[in-house]
């Protein structure tokens, strides 16, 4: 029996971390693995390795091969395989899209990689890093996922994947659907249930069809029909599809961070005065919980609610005071100059309904704030060259706080997309991306913290929480981190 | 005729040379850079280097114009920046998709309307009249986007009768394809319905005025016959060149069609393609859209003489 | 004398009320309609509220006075600037034909092919998102559609004999248009006009749709009607209420045009 | 009478629905099975309305206020719309005025004529196919074949009034009511059509009700004539007394008004004429059709024409000759395919030299007038258009001249606010005029510009012209069947045929001496009136003094004479 899962793009190809997206990577990561994989809780576990050993310099990393891995065409798993499958990455004809985090040109460099035996693969950093295996997990690298070498056509280019997941390549209909068939011969890491991208991933479903539904209306239609089994689903449709008879409603947080974005060399956004006031004047609790409709936390921290990371520092946050806002306007020396927020109207990202609900709050102790709607591409575009004086926007998740960080703290003047731009700030993330110890790297994070909310270059204010529904037939299909996972899940017979 | 038609098509040549310079220009004066489209906020400034030099995004707009006019006129779109895949059999397999759709709608809603606006005309300021000039405003009055969800909950949801989601092409089962269709049909008919009613009624109006209407009466003929063979042709102009450019129009812009009821259709492609700013299927599909257009209009005008004699095509 | 025409006078009703609103709207509404009101969000009609309120708990009454002004405000200007640009463009075409015809013809189909969307992308990008945009991009799309209707009704009217006549007076040619063409094609036109007046509106509401409409939070019709529908199920007098505002002023539209196309035509007259 | 009535109108008001104002009033006439009955009478004078009445066809703007139409014993007026289609077309066929307007111009003549048959017999196709072809050879179609298969816009106006004429005899009615049906038709053709008629009310028994201005046509073929004035019958009687004596003012006036030649005008020497054609050819190009293209057809071989100042050159010739074609190619709306077009002394190019003073003083008057005029434009603001490009003329002065005008076509200035559909047909041919003659021009071509007009209104407007002549020394090419009015006005006669000018002359020289065969033809084909002593009129046939017969001889029974003479 089919389960169908409802997606709101078509997938844009099948090739790990080259041409992707999130719902390209949902997809792929159903058929390929890595070395290592997250987990639930952002930390990094081996995947289709046993054990990483590092060693005591921090700079050589060596895989041990689990043993019995099988790819989908019966081929066991060797380390020639990984060797194959890195050097191909590396290779700039495959267009990898992480091979920069690891040719040097943004610091690290893998300076060897080797296959001593079938069951062992080397590989030697020129420095040490906290954050190698965290990259190589990324998602959005496609796992640095292991395949066969028939991947590719004779010519070198990308043919269809051939991976070691739980489930196997089916049939991909641009613009309509994909399916993938289970792989019986999948050997499963250990674990009793599915950990992030890792633990248990035997599965019980026989075919799984990926959908192409761009319409939130039509998807909610389709699930109370029963013509889809699993969808993400708009926060507001959360109340009537949990009366539903036929579905069930989930809520699934994710580290993805909400934010507003100050230009902080606007004139009037530089003042670090007026941008206090205006994290004082929003009621960010109230926000949340209306642009989530009553099912959000607030976070003002980078650490995601769900980080091993998150504590009592990074609970701390702002307070709305009016009071205090008004008065820090007057201390910034605010005349009433528009200040403009640009907003998108993406589904599934709480963007504009934030901005309007901040716009009124804003406007409440005398801001005169403005909403400019822009379509997405014109938005990232005007987010890239940070032209903009304040800006609702939604980062996408980096589960390692140093890397969710530096996703917005960097100098603008060789990247005018970055937004804090504090050379303290800068050494610290910088030392917690070489320290492994944790308790060091968590006094770092909560320096972090404090730092950010006293000089507010942005408001974080949630994380993601997602909404998922899924028909009742089918069970144990939890997404996370705003992706599918279907191995858990089989289908009720009732 | 065959050579008229033949010039004709010439003639687009130029409008085809407007449309590439013009869409050319227009999506690169938008803001937005496939690249960063495509890498999203993760990306870091290396790749994405790499990814505009690929593009050959980072050349100045000039020269990547005449790249790609040079490959245009050597038959060549390029390639898809989303998807790689090669742009022109990409825009013609979706076309096909659309243009099933928009045709039927199209047809079904001239076959219902004309007749109806024809009909209101004769029996004008009666209660049918307004019943029909009333049901007209109401169809034009309710965006796709919501008349299509409308049907979808009663049909699909309430009476369960057809599919909510999903698409099946006519090659691999026919009858399955249709039930797939009828609601999309239903819709784009539904509301191009409404403004094909006013505009038959109007021409009517000013036909059923003339002289040679009463010398119709006057031979005896039956108020259908003076209708329908009478008056009918020669208010069908205006509808006509309306219907022409209702089928223009819907070939590139059932967009909101296509995305509620999950059609996999040109429409789509196109929004979908300017949202990712992928350049050569935008231009591609514009080109396409701009040749069907003048190929529709092409027939208008050939087929005007047929309802106006004393029009010549040339 | 004789009576108005039933048309007229029901349109003109409809009308009217919509102008009220609209004047009333701009000075006073009974609850301001940008107000958030997180406690009463989904109410439904009657009650505090009497047409309900929406998804952050602003009034809908209040939201649909307030929009009126700026919805007819836009379809008009746009209607007017499309017909007027159409109509120049269709009379110099059906009447010179020739290579005025051609030119002008290759630039409005190339025009005409253009999706409505990347037209409104590309204008609001470079004029920003505003009713002056909107105005400009939907009058552009909408423009070749009229030059084509009303090229048609120029090329059988140019055959006709009074025409001729015009000719032989030695009225220049377009003279000639201004006079003996155009008001020839009034039936065609009021229609066109009429329609895309719901067109605007709607097209509006799709544009908003997508996230490019008139700025938020001001409301339109159109921006009403498109964010009703994710509500659809839940509070479906959000969606009702705006359609119904644009279709009564479309009907009293319709209705006005019709009896104003009979009044200006002599040979309706006393019928 | 005590014979048993076809058709009995009594007491039949017509009113002007928006203004009450009565155009008929009680009215009562009959007509007998098989008699030809003509109503004569002042141009706007209900003649045209009270025929549309009988069949229920008035204009949606008339209302019939009161009054009984029976036909064949049973009421119209109240009858079923059902049974009021089973007698049109079938019992009661109509010949319409305006041939131009009531043919639909998008369908094919052969399914225009084949529809009736359709629908009133019981033939096969082809029959019906037989029997259009016959009935269009009958009315003098040449090619009926080609005919069948062309549209209405590719004939002349003559042309279209015989297919008009075809296609309400084709169904061989009880009565037919002819308006005005042989005003656009050569005198040749002329007495064909109406030995045609009278054969086929012969044959089957059909009664005509024919309204014609012509007075010797309807002195010729009627038995019964009624007088119309002011929307009022005033005199009625059998034709030969009604023409012997007429007794009511209005029916003397109107015989004493017949044209008459006058005496020969010098024509000033001028050192070039006024207007030159040279050697004109006229191809009408082929329609385009769908999926065929039709062969071209050349309307004008090669005609040399030159019109002096001052001078009245009446075109004539058969219907179809292309007249119309040389009037048009003249006034600049179709292309000539050769040949040249000089006026005054220069030849005429758009937008060359001399073409500005061309085209304000080359004025035309449309052969069809309710087609020429805006529809939706009054009768003042269409005749006071042409004076937009007076230089100096105030607007007070414009105004002037337009109520000077009309009152000269003998319109007063209350048709000023009213708009081309409501008026007559004779009353648009003078609007037609009016607007051609506003101002002042200095060259006219006159494409049948007083065939609907009664002679009373048709003597004043020749008077017009003859005082525009005189005063303001205009010259006109004057396009007419009508031989009658051609021997009044003209200084110089063209016979044209088949696209050439078979011969040409003076007046006189034309009418008393002509050579050419086909002059001879048009000239005997139909007899003149002359008036007599005692106020009537009577017949005589023009290039044979000898055979003069009074009025009361005439009658129906006189075609054999007629048919002798050929
Ligand atoms: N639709 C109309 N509305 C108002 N007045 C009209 C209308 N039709 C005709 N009339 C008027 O009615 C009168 C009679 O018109 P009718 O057409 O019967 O005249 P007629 O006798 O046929 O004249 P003619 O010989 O010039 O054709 C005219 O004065 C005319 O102006
Ligand atoms: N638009 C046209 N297309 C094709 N043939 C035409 C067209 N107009 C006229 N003709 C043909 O040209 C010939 C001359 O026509 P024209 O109108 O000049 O005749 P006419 O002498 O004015 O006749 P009448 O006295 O009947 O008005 C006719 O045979 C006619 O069929
Ligand atoms: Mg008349
Ligand atoms: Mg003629
Ligand atoms: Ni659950």
């Amino acid at each position: 029996q089919t389960v169908t899962v409802a997606l709101n793009a078509d997938i844009r190809s099948t090739n790990p971390g080259v041409n992707r997206d999130d719902n390209t990577d949902a997809v792929v990561l159903h058929m390929v693995e890595g070395l290592v994989g997250y987990r639930e809780n952002g930390s990094v576990a081996p995947l289709l390795a046993e054990k990483v050993d590092v060693s005591p310099d921090g700079r050589t990393y060596t895989f041990t091969l689990r043993k019995g891995v099988k790819f989908h065409n019966g081929a066991e798993l060797t380390a020639d395989d990984v060797l194959w499958s890195w050097n191909r990455y590396m290779d700039p004809k495959t267009d990898w899209r992480c091979r920069s985090e690891f040719d040097g040109r943004s610091g690290l460099k893998v300076e060897k990689a080797e296959a001593p035996d079938a069951a062992t693969f080397v590989m030697t950093l020129d420095r040490p890093s906290a954050l190698f295996l965290d990259s190589l997990a990324r998602t959005d690298c496609g796992m640095t996922a292991v395949l066969h070498r028939d991947s590719v056509a004779a010519d070198g280019s990308w043919d269809k994947p051939i991976g070691t997941g739980p489930f196997r390549f089916g049939e991909w209909r641009r613009g309509e659907y994909v399916t993938v068939t289970r792989f019986d011969d999948y050997s499963s890491p250990p674990g009793d249930r599915p950990d992030g991208l890792v633990g248990a991933k035997r599965t019980a479903l026989a075919e799984v069809k990926f959908l192409v539904v761009p319409d939130a209306s039509t998807v909610k239609a389709a699930l109370v029909s029963g013509a889809v089994d699993l969808a993400q689903v708009l926060d507001s449709d959360v109340p009537e599809l949990s009366a539903s008879k036929s579905a069930a409603v989930g809520l699934y947080p994710s580290a993805t961070k909400h934010t507003f974005l100050f230009q902080t060399r606007d004139p009037l956004l530089g003042n670090v005065k007026l941008r206090q006031a205006i994290a004082a004047s929003i009621d960010i609790p109230e926000l949340v919980a209306a642009v989530s409709n009553g099912h959000g936390k607030a976070n003002n921290s980078a650490v995601a609610l769900t980080s091993a990371y998150y504590g009592d520092v990074q609970r701390k946050a702002y307070a709305y005071d009016p009071e205090k806002a008004k008065q820090l306007l007057a201390e910034a020396g605010y005349k009433g100059e528009p200040i403009r927020i640009i907003a998108n109207k993406r589904v599934h990202v709480p963007s504009f309904n934030a901005a309007v609900i901040a716009q009124a709050m804003m406007q409440a102790v005398g801001i005169n704030a403005e909403i400019e709607v822009l379509e997405w591409a014109t938005q990232l575009d005007r987010y890239n060259k940070g032209n903009y004086q304040m800006m609702s926007f939604s980062y996408s998740a980096r589960l390692d706080p140093a890397l969710s960080y530096e996703q917005f703290s960097g100098p603008k003047d060789r990247q005018p997309r970055k937004v804090w731009d504090d050379p303290a700030a800068q050494d610290l993330i910088e030392k917690a991306s070489v320290i492994s110890d944790e308790a060091e790297r968590r006094k770092l994070f909560d320096q972090l913290h404090e730092l950010q909310l006293e000089t507010t270059p942005l408001i974080i204010f949630a994380n993601g929480q997602e909404a998922w529904a899924h028909t009742k037939r089918l069970e144990g299909a939890d997404p996370w981190e705003g992706k599918p996972r279907l191995w858990g899940a089989r289908v009720a017979t009732n | 005729m065959l050579r008229f038609a033949i010039r004709r098509i010439l003639m687009a040549v130029p409008t085809l040379a407007i449309m590439a310079v013009a869409v050319f220009v227009l999506i690169r004066l938008i803001p937005g850079d496939p690249a960063s489209l495509m890498l999203g906020d993760l990306a870091d400034p290396a790749s994405l280097a790499d990814l505009r030099e690929r593009l050959g995004l980072d050349k100045d707009i000039a020269t990547q114009f005449v790249i790609w006019f040079g490959n245009v006129l050597r038959g060549d779109l390029g390639l898809s920046i989303t998807s790689g895949q090669p742009v022109l059999p990409l825009v013609l397999e979706r076309f096909w998709v659309s243009a099933r759709i928009v045709f039927i709608a199209v047809a079904i809603a001239s076959l219902i309307a004309v007749p109806a606006g024809v009909i209101a005309a004769w029996r004008q300021n009666s209660a049918l009249d307004l019943a029909l000039v009333g049901t007209a405003t109401v169809l034009l009055s309710i965006p796709t986007f919501w008349l299509g969800l409308l049907l979808l909950l009663l049909f699909g949801l309430k009476l369960e009768w057809l599919p909510v989601v999903g698409y099946v092409s006519f090659s691999d089962n026919p009858t399955a394809a249709l039930l797939y269709i009828l609601m999309p049909v239903a819709t784009l008919f539904l509301h191009e319905m409404g403004v094909l009613i006013r505009m038959s009624r109007a021409s009517t109006l000013e036909v059923l005025r003339l002289d040679y209407i009463t010398h119709a009466r006057a031979k005896g003929l039956s108020e259908r016959a003076v209708l329908w063979r009478h008056a009918f042709k020669n208010a069908f102009g205006p509808t006509w060149t309306l219907i022409g450019l209702v089928l223009g129009n819907l070939l590139g812009g059932i967009a909101v069609v296509e995305t509620v009821f999950t059609i996999p259709g040109l429409g789509r492609l196109l929004v979908d393609s300017i949202f990712a700013r992928d350049y050569p299927v935008i231009q591609g599909c514009l080109l396409f859209v701009a040749f069907v257009y003048v190929v529709v209009n092409l027939v208008v005008d050939l087929l005007y003489p047929v309802f106006d004699p004393r029009v010549t095509a040339e | 004398m004789r009576l108005p025409a039933p048309n007229a006078v029901l349109g003109g009703a409809i009308i009217g009320v919509v102008v009220v609103a609209a004047l009333l709207g701009a000075v006073w509404t009974p609850v301001d309609p940008l107000k958030i009101n997180f406690a009463a969000r989904l109410q439904p009609p009657g009650g505090a509220y009497l047409l309900g309120t929406d998804e952050f708990g602003r009034d809908v009454l209040s939201r649909l006075m307030a929009a009126a002004a700026t919805s007819v405000w836009i379809s008009l200007v746009t209607v007017a600037a499309a017909v007027t640009g159409g109509t120049i463009i269709g009379l110099l075409t059906g009447y010179l034909r020739g290579w005025t015809d051609r030119i002008l013809m290759a630039f409005n189909d190339a025009l005409l092919a253009f999706p409505g969307i990347l037209l409104a992308l590309g204008l609001l990008a470079v004029f920003g998102a505003n009713k002056y945009g909107i105005i400009l991009a939907l009058g552009l799309a909408y423009t070749p559609s009229v030059a084509r209707i009303v090229r048609g009704t120029v090329l059988s009217l140019r055959e006709r004999e009074f025409v001729e006549a015009s000719r032989v007076m030695g009225n220049s040619e377009i003279f000639t248009v201004m006079r003996h063409v155009l008001p020839n094609c009034i039936a065609p036109l009021t229609v066109l006009a009429t329609s895309m007046f719901g067109w605007v509106l709607l097209s509006e509401s799709a544009l908003s749709f997508l996230g490019l409409g008139v700025p938020p939070p001001a409301p339109t019709w159109g921006n009403m009607l498109a964010s009703s529908r994710s509500f659809i199920a839940q509070a479906v007098w959000l969606g009702i209420f705006p359609g119904l505002c644009i279709s009564l002023t479309l009907l009293g539209i319709n209705l006005l045009g019709d009896a104003l196309r009979d009044r200006l035509d002599p040979r309706m007259r006393g019928v | 009478m005590d014979r048993r009535e076809l058709l009995n109108v009594e007491g039949l008001t017509l009113t002007v629905a928006r203004t009450g104002l009565d155009v008929v009033r009680t009215i009562g006439f009959s007509v007998a099975p098989g008699e030809i009955v003509g109503i004569v009478g002042e141009s706007g004078s209900g003649k045209t309305l009270a025929a549309r009445a009988v069949m229920g066809l008035e204009p949606p703007a008339i209302r019939r206020s009161a009054g009984s139409i029976r036909f064949e014993g049973r009421e119209v007026t109240t009858m079923a719309p059902g049974e009021l289609r089973q007698l049109r077309g079938a019992r009661v066929g109509m010949v319409f005025q305006e041939p131009m307007t009531s043919l639909n111009p998008s369908m094919l003549v052969g399914r225009q004529l084949d529809e009736g048959l359709a629908l009133h017999t019981k033939l096969a196709a082809g029959e019906r196919r037989a029997r259009a072809l016959d009935m269009l050879a009958r009315v003098g179609i040449k090619d009926p074949e080609g005919a069948l298969s062309s549209y209405p816009h590719q004939f002349s106006g003559g042309m279209r009034q015989r297919i008009m004429l075809a296609s309400a005899m084709l169904l061989q009615p009880a009565l037919l009511i002819a308006d005005e049906p042989t005003t656009a038709l050569d005198a040749v053709v002329q007495r064909d059509v109406l030995e045609l008629m009278v054969e086929l009310t012969r044959a089957h028994g059909t009664a005509v009700l024919m309204i014609s201005h012509d007075l010797a046509m309807v002195a010729r073929y009627t038995d019964r004539i009624i007088v119309m004035c002011k929307g009022e019958v005033v005199e009625e009687g059998t034709t030969q007394d009604l023409l012997r004596q007429p007794r009511h003012a209005y029916t003397q006036k109107l015989l004493a008004a017949m044209p008459r030649r006058l005496l020969t005008r010098e024509v000033p020497p001028a050192p070039a004429p006024a207007v030159e054609v040279r050697d004109l050819v006229v191809d009408y190009a082929g329609r385009q059709g769908f999926m065929r293209r039709q062969a071209g057809k050349r309307a004008l071989h090669g005609i040399d024409l030159a019109i002096r100042p001052r001078e009245v050159v009446a075109l004539v010739g058969g219907s179809g000759s292309g007249k119309t074609t040389l009037g048009r190619a003249i006034a600049g709306l179709v292309r000539p395919s050769g040949g040249e077009i000089r006026f005054a002394g220069r030849p005429v190019v758009a937008g060359g030299e001399g073409w500005r003073d061309y085209r304000l003083n080359c004025q035309m008057v449309f052969q069809d007038p309710y087609s020429s005029l805006d529809p939706r434009m009054t009768i003042g603001a269409l005749v006071r258009e042409p004076l937009r490009l007076m230089p100096g003329m105030s607007g007070r002065d414009k105004a002037e001249r337009v109520v000077e005008v009309l009152r000269e076509v003998g319109l007063s200035e209350d048709y000023a606010d009213r708009y081309p559909h409501e008026l007559s047909g004779g009353q648009r041919q003078r609007v037609a005029i009016a607007r051609a003659v506003v101002r002042r021009p200095s060259f006219v071509i006159a494409d049948e510009p007083v065939s609907a007009l009664d002679v009373t209104v048709r003597a004043q407007i020749l008077d017009l012209f003859a005082e525009l002549q005189h005063k303001h020394g205009f010259s006109c090419l004057f396009i007419s069947h009508d031989l009658g009015v051609v021997e009044q006005v003209a200084d110089r006669v063209v016979v044209m045929q088949d696209g050439r000018i078979v011969e040409e002359g003076t007046r006189d020289a034309i009418f008393d001496r002509p050579q050419h065969a086909y002059t001879r033809e048009l000239l005997s084909a139909i007899p003149m009136l002359e008036s007599t002593p005692g106020g009537g009129v009577r017949l005589r046939w023009r290039l044979d003094e000898t055979s003069e017969e009074t009025a009361g001889e005439t009658g129906r029974d006189t075609s054999a004479a007629a048919v002798a003479l050929r």
